[in-house]
């Protein structure tokens, strides 16, 4: 089944296209990334399907519901979750706090529940922590889980970014290199991982420079360069590519 | 009267300007809404008041020496109170200046005395006509003034090597340190000349109402805030529109609408501009890219 | 060239740096490789004067420069390209690499370096005018990169070039850093997460864990090394 | 130049203490400033002369800054002070309203120069007030202008502050009652207007034979020249608020020709009036205004109770109970059922750079 | 000019004093820090209880000292003020420098219900709570467009217009004069009529403030603020409504702002609009900031603080403002995160070396339009 499908989706920054019409469509279960030349609107479209930025043109759709028009927050309600490029974790926070903020649209107590501390509250409480516990022990983040986050690593912190996103149980995740900045050993504990959170159900769409991860982990791989698709296909195919090669791979992967 | 309206509006419009001016460019480089700018604009009033006053210099010398004796406070300040809070929270530089503020005000009472002090006459006001528009010889002198000032500045800022310093100084100073900028000294630079901008509104100001007093900076360090708000704040024309069109809203506003809610004027026209324009006239909306 | 000598610095009561040593000589490529967190930024940060340290010297031709503020060093044309870039968000493209030559006055050459740069980078040409906030990742880095290129350094810092940046590009860039070397005998210190890449290129490399040097070598000898295939080369 | 006076003398046990509550800093500070000189120099005629009975008398400032939040502060420092026996204070209205609870509570008279008329509305039994109310002055002005200045259209611009407010209401009715017509009423604030042009400029319009200006000095010195250049060529009419010299200091020739209202003149002597003012300006190198008068009065009308009636605070609300045609150097001194002074304006105007008597005198 | 030199000598030594005061005292703020955040539950219990036992038997104490009394009324008054503040500042990270509007709004309902009505307090207080929170909202509005010093500015603007509106609208709040005779509170036919009465009611006031401080603090609610505060963008893509929760943050503020203004109104028996001007907003803010922003018993402290102090400084008279301005400064030197601060100890690795372009650039974003 079709978890995500855009059609025709575009995006112009005043004169400049960074998504130019594309079309693209990802299954529930797979792994698909998209991978181009720096500047080529990955990010950006990231940037649309969850809310950011508006397309100037063309549909979304989530489990065939049409989420163009809605705010971030409310398409992380529906099942999307993401992590950032440019990693941007919570500063005033531990590595727990962080996680513990995917689970927000998860509950649902308001002010007074607060305040008068319902029963409720109270125990949706308890269930979300031990649901970010049971992230942080998948994850292997126990021992800077009192941390504060952006004093940490780069690496540690994408990986406290992929747990934030995951403890909003979406659906559907997006990572925006989430190895970029790791060492070739660390790469390969990262498409471990990956691999691992689509063994446990989710779907998952990429973003990655990292050839050897991209071609080792995704079931599809999508291209984009100046905003449009130019190829689509199984990792081997996109490998053989020509335009591909030229525009982004070069000589040495191709 | 709606003309005589209109240049009181811009008399009163172009030395807000003047004044906003100087406080856009502090802002514009250090990112700081610098509350005490409003009480160096006394200070240096003050001082050239002291020198006409106390040590009988003429006028142009005087002048000169509120502005130095400003800009030497400019930079005192910079160095000793903002400097060693640049690496903390926002806030706390912006309570640091409020703290200034208070200060000063304060300092200036001990030093002259409470009291509003009559600053000597000096510009005969003479009264031309200019299509309808009537002007006093000071009103046209401080409206070139600030029109030449904001021209100046805008080209220091824009086109020279040590305005692009200043504004690389003011998105990162880590950065521009890597790229050989001596951050300090663009730091004092900027303080030394918004303080002495300052100054020099001060003592305009103080010429055209013939009086110096501790707590003139107050209000009009407010109004400038606002003038350089409107504007667009960080862009120096900005400042300079900002301040006119305040004067001219005020100016009209009391006249048409009511003289007790004449500064509420000021503030809904800010207001209104800024829930359609969130950055001002002039502002740049610069986006962050996520 | 450039000597370290006992370097200690400590964040708060983490000890991240515990005696290092290690030099560079004129014309030389030198990498630093190592895990997450070793330290590598840190030992650019204090050659660069960003981060004091509490023990230890940094020699630069046969001064101590310690003690110098940042500005002071780069002047001595040591230049330090960040970790996240750092690129001004409120100057366009040109205006940043024009403050790259901030200490420079040639004109002429300044235009010409430019060109290179823009040679270099093509898409930096095409965005001439945008502003740096709004880039993407890798053009950013690519514009950190150009800007370091512009102030004609004598010792070239880059910390993790390669980051973010597509394959193609990245073999470009180390193709530059090559040429710059051989051609204008540029000396590069060097950190790297691509250690495959690095140590390629690097004439004389150190393996860095948890603020400490464990190994070191030419790049060749670290590439055939077992420790450094299993650790940071993803081999099994 | 001054700055200021220091706060409080070293006082010690056995001391008669009274206290002055006032703003010595912040917009007003002036204004606090000169009472709190005038106090001390009564204060130090009555040390050098040997005290009361052998004790020294002190002053005691507590700094309101014109601030109705800090004035109960102040206030309650004062009334949980037993040695305090009286308060001269507050200067602005909303202060005194704001603390006056607190004096009555303690039981401490409160000598204020305030103006506005709730204060003595019988609430608050120790209240004095040594000034008119906003209210007297009103009448007395408006009269003046009508009957012995002959005008019929007047133009207001008043101060919005609990002062310039009542006076102008007070001003335009009994105007109108008397015949005449109010034209315009405009505006402004003070310690922060400085410009007053499109005010002027409007009433400029509205064609006006008077101008009354509801205000203090600073400010309608700037009205006055300000309409100068505006052509405004109109009589203008102040109030007791811009009494000082500071107004042709600050207002030179345009001021020239103004009539206002005052408590007190040093050219109309009263026994005691020109050894006042040789001394205050011996000793601070300037003259005396109104304020100045009314607090060295207030002084020396509680200097003289204690002397009295000895030294409480019960005795000298008897004695101002009772006090008939105190001689003050603003004039004698009584005060009615209400606790307000009995006394009438006098009518100054500005005449060669001075500060004369009008020619012409209210009756 | 002549006591220049005086003026000069007397400012250094207070700088001097001063100096060496803050950093004595700071080492006293690190300990209660570390005690706070040290302390298990039971203790903090334990400690709970014995400050609560003191602030109730501290009238009976200070019976005989009635200026002590009232100056501890405005103090508990202000650490209202300042907790109501803190949820807009502190918790949600906009920069409201209108907070006196809030409590002017307050204070002026109930002077106009009681005076003009013969409405019972506590109606009086309810009403001026939620006309308080109605204004909230609308300020909280534009909030969401404007950022860092566009929203200071329009705040200001804000209590501006507001007390303009006091002091021009002159049918209705009797202009500057003010609002005299505002009679004292009564509850089910008993009177308050003393300062020990109105200690209890502004002590009852506070521990509902700092109870929802607390609760909401420690909630999805207050995880959310400081999330929002940190990184919107961030917030939003985690699922956070954060339009939702700023306007909540500047509702409860202004209503727990407005109960403070019907509180003082009663007090003092007199509203002026010179009581809550932009100065006055920028004490309050001075308060939060002071103590430590976001941290409810630094924020406590810090209105104890900024309002016993100048109340202690008054034997100074003239120096006491220049000595205040001087605190700020060097408070914000030597001690940048507020007196007692928990963030700073949760983050306790950062120092001169700390990664402060990273955490440095989120402050930044939360108070400047960058
Ligand atoms: N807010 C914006 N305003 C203007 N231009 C933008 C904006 N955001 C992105 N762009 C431009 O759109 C293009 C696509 O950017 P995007 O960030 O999507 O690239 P990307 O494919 O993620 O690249 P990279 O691999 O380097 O991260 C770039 O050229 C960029 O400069
Ligand atoms: N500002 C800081 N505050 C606290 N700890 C810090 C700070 N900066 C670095 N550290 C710590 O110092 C150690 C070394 O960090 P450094 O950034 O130098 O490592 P690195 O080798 O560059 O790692 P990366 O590959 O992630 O860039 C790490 O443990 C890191 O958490
Ligand atoms: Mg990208
Ligand atoms: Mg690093």
């Amino acid at each position: 089944m079709k978890i995500l499908e855009a059609v025709g989706v575009t995006k112009s920054f005043g004169g400049l296209t960074a998504v130019d019409n594309v079309d693209f469509h990802i299954e529930e279960g797979e792994i698909v990334s998209i991978i181009g030349p720096n500047g080529a609107g990955k990010t950006t479209f990231f940037n649309l399907i969850t809310g950011v930025y508006e397309p100037t043109k063309g549909v979304i759709k989530f489990l065939d519901k049409d989420i163009h028009n809605l705010k971030p927050y409310e398409i992380t309600s529906r099942g999307i979750s993401r992590t950032f490029q440019n990693i941007r974790l919570f500063s005033s926070m531990t590595v727990f706090e962080n996680i513990m903020i995917g689970q927000y649209c998860k509950t649902k107590a308001n002010i007074l529940n607060v305040i008068f501390k319902t029963k409720n509250a109270i125990k949706e409480q308890e269930e979300a922590r031990e649901k970010v516990e049971k992230i942080i022990k998948f994850l292997e983040l126990d021992s800077v889980a009192n941390e504060i986050a952006t004093s940490l690593p780069y690496g540690v912190q994408r990986k406290v970014e992929i747990g934030r996103a995951l403890a909003t149980e979406p659906k559907l995740l997006l990572l925006d290199e989430p190895a970029a900045g790791m060492n070739s050993q660390e790469k390969v504990e990262m498409q471990a991982l990956i691999r691992k959170i689509r063994d446990q159900g989710y779907t998952v769409l990429l973003i990655e420079h990292d050839m050897k991860l991209v071609m080792g982990i995704s079931d599809r791989v999508a291209v984009l360069d100046y905003g449009n698709k130019i190829a689509e296909g199984k990792p081997h195919e996109i490998q053989r590519n020509e335009r591909v090669i030229s525009a982004y791979l070069g000589k040495e992967v191709g | 009267m709606f003309l005589e309206q209109l240049s009181n509006g811009i008399a009163l419009g172009s030395l807000y300007a003047l004044t906003a001016v100087g406080y856009t460019m502090v802002y514009g480089i250090i990112r700081l809404i610098n509350f005490a700018h409003g009480d160096i604009y006394m200070m240096g009033a003050f001082f050239t008041y002291t020198a006409i006053v106390y040590f009988n210099l003429p006028l142009v010398p005087s002048f000169i020496i509120g502005m130095a004796c400003a800009a030497l406070l400019g930079v005192l300040i910079a160095k000793f109170a903002y400097t060693p809070v640049f690496k903390a929270p926002k806030i706390n530089l912006f309570l640091c200046a409020i703290g200034m503020a208070i200060f000063l005000e304060n300092f200036a009472m001990l030093l002259w005395g409470p009291e509003t002090q009559s600053f000597p006459t000096i510009i005969q006001n003479q009264i031309y006509t200019f299509g309808g528009l009537k002007f006093t010889k000071l009103q046209a002198v401080i409206l070139l003034i600030s029109i030449f000032l904001a021209l100046v500045l805008s080209y220091i800022v824009k086109k020279t090597k040590i305005g692009r310093a200043m504004r690389c100084a003011s998105q990162d100073m880590v950065a521009a340190r890597l790229m050989g900028i001596n951050t300090n000294k663009i730091v004092f630079i900027t303080f030394a000349l918004g303080s002495a901008l300052g100054a020099a509104a001060g003592t305009l100001v103080a010429m055209y109402y013939k009086a110096v007093y501790p707590m003139m900076g107050f209000s009009a360090g407010l109004k400038a805030f606002v003038a350089a708000v409107i504007g667009g704040i960080g862009s120096i024309t900005g400042a300079m529109f900002g301040g006119l069109i305040m004067g001219v809203v005020e100016s009209l506003g009391a006249a048409y609408i009511s003289s007790g809610y004449r500064d509420a004027i000021a503030f809904i026209i800010l207001i209104i501009i800024l829930l359609f324009k969130p950055t001002g006239l002039f502002g740049k909306t610069v986006k962050e890219k996520v | 060239m450039l000597e370290v000598k006992d370097l200690d610095v400590f964040y708060g009561g983490i000890h991240a740096l515990k005696g290092i040593n290690f030099e560079i000589n004129e014309g030389e490529i030198v990498t630093l490789i190592g895990s997450n967190g070793a330290g590598k930024t840190t030992i650019l940060n204090v050659i660069s004067g960003v981060v004091k340290q509490k023990n230890g010297d940094v020699i630069f031709q046969n001064e101590k420069i310690n003690n110098l503020t940042t500005e002071k060093i780069v002047e001595l044309g040591i230049i330090h390209v960040p970790e996240g870039r750092r690129i001004f968000t409120a100057l366009n493209v040109e205006e940043n690499l024009l403050m790259g030559a901030y200490l420079r006055n040639d004109k002429k050459e300044i235009q010409e370096d430019l060109e290179n740069v823009y040679e270099l980078f093509p898409r930096l040409r095409e965005r001439r005018t945008q502003m740096g906030g709004t880039l993407s990742g890798g053009e950013q880095q690519m514009l950190a990169i150009g800007r370091a290129l512009m102030s004609k350094p004598r010792l070239l810092m880059l910390d993790e070039p390669s980051m973010g940046l597509a394959p193609i590009i990245v073999q470009e860039i180390y193709e530059t850093i090559e040429k710059l070397n051989e051609e204008r005998n540029l000396t590069v210190l060097l950190v790297e997460q691509n250690a495959n890449l690095a140590l390629q290129v690097a004439h004389q490399a150190y393996v860095i864990e948890t603020g400490e040097i464990v190994l070191q070598g030419t790049g060749r000898e670290l590439l055939g090394d077992d420790r450094v295939r299993k650790a940071y080369l993803g081999e099994e | 130049s001054s700055g200021g006076s220091e706060n409080t003398n070293a006082s010690s046990d056995g001391d008669i203490v009274i206290a002055h509550a006032g703003p010595m800093t912040g917009d007003s500070a002036q204004f606090g400033d000169m009472k709190n000189k005038a106090i001390q120099l009564a204060i130090d005629e009555v040390n050098e002369k040997g005290g009361i009975n052998g004790k020294k008398v002190v002053l005691l400032t507590g700094d309101d800054t014109s601030n109705p939040k800090e004035a109960p502060n102040v206030a309650q420092k004062f009334a949980q002070d037993d040695r305090v026996l009286a308060v001269i204070g507050h200067w602005n209205s909303s202060c005194t309203l704001a603390a006056r609870g607190i004096y009555n509570a303690a039981g401490i008279p409160l000598l204020a120069d305030s103006v506005n008329k709730a204060l003595t509305d019988g609430t608050t039994p120790t209240a004095y007030r040594i000034s008119l109310t906003d209210t007297t002055q009103a009448q007395s002005l408006a009269k003046y202008a009508y009957e012995k200045l002959g005008k019929r259209r007047a133009a207001i611009l008043y101060t919005a502050n609990d002062f310039g407010t009542g006076l102008m209401e007070d001003f335009g009715k009994a105007f109108e009652e008397l015949g005449g017509e109010i034209v315009a009423t405009e505006t402004y604030f003070e310690g922060q207007s400085k410009d007053f042009s499109p005010q002027l400029t409007k009433i400029k319009g509205t064609n006006p034979d008077l101008l009354f200006i509801a205000g203090y000095y600073v400010e309608t010195a700037l009205i006055a020249q300000q309409s100068k250049e505006l052509g405004l060529d109109v009589q203008m009419l102040g109030t007791e608020g811009i009494s000082s010299e500071e107004l042709i200091k600050l207002g030179g020739d345009a001021v020239e020709g103004i009539i206002f209202a005052g408590f007190f003149h040093p050219d109309i002597e009263y026994p005691g009036t020109r050894e006042f003012v040789e001394a205050f300006r011996e000793r601070y190198g300037k003259d005396p205004d109104t304020y100045a008068a009314l607090a060295y009065d207030s002084a020396k009308l509680i200097l003289a109770a204690i002397e009295q009636n000895g030294a409480s605070r019960e005795g000298i609300m008897k004695f101002l109970d009772e006090v008939e045609d105190f001689p003050g150097v603003a004039g004698p001194i009584s005060f009615d059922e209400n606790h307000d002074v009995v006394r009438n304006i006098v009518v100054l105007t500005v005449k060669d750079g001075k500060i004369v008597p009008a020619a012409e005198q209210a009756d | 000019m002549g006591n220049l030199i005086d003026v000069l000598i007397k400012l250094s030594i207070a700088t001097v004093i001063l100096y060496f005061v803050i950093k004595i005292l700071s080492k006293g703020f690190d300990k209660i820090t570390d005690m706070i955040v040290a302390m298990d539950k039971e203790k903090n219990r334990k400690l709970i209880y014995l400050i609560v036992g003191i602030l109730l038997v501290l009238p009976f104490l200070l019976s005989r000292y009635p200026y002590i009394l009232r100056t501890s009324i405005m103090a508990i008054m202000y650490v209202v003020l300042a907790l109501s503040l803190n949820f807009v500042l502190g918790f949600a990270g906009q920069l409201s420098m209108g907070h006196a509007a809030f409590y002017g709004i307050g204070a002026y309902v109930t002077a106009l219900l009681m005076v003009n009505f013969n409405v019972p307090f506590l109606l009086a207080f309810i009403a001026s709570a939620i006309v308080a929170g109605i204004f909230g909202f609308l300020l909280g509005v534009p909030t969401l467009r404007l950022k860092g010093d566009y929203l200071a500015i329009t705040t200001i603007g804000f209590g501006e217009i507001l007390r303009l509106v006091l002091v021009n609208w002159v049918e209705v709040t009797r202009g500057p004069a003010g609002i005299p005779g505002i009679p004292s509170p009564s509850f089910f036919g008993f009177t308050i009529n003393n300062n020990i009465g109105y200690y209890y009611i502004i002590l009852l006031l506070a521990f509902f403030t700092v109870f929802v401080s607390n609760r909401l603090l420690n909630s999805r609610l207050g995880q959310g603020f400081i999330a929002v505060r940190d990184d919107e963008i961030a917030a939003e893509a985690m699922g956070i409504n954060s339009t939702y929760l700023k306007i909540l943050a500047f509702v409860l503020g202004a209503a727990i702002a407005g109960m403070a203004g019907s509180f003082f109104a009663t007090f003092v028996h007199y509203v002026n609009p010179d009581n809550f001007t932009y100065m006055e907003s920028v004490t309050i803010l001075c308060m939060v900031v002071l103590g430590g922003l976001g941290s409810i018993p630094g924020v406590i402290l810090g209105a104890i603080v900024l309002t016993v102090l100048p109340e202690a400084l008054r034997g100074i008279a003239l120096y006491r403002y220049a000595i205040y301005g001087l605190l700020l400064i060097l408070m914000m030197i030597n001690r940048p995160g507020g007196m007692i601060n928990m963030d700073r100890l949760k983050g306790g690795r950062k120092d001169e070396n700390s990664r402060g372009s990273r955490s440095n650039k989120v402050l930044r974003r939360s108070y400047s339009s960058r």
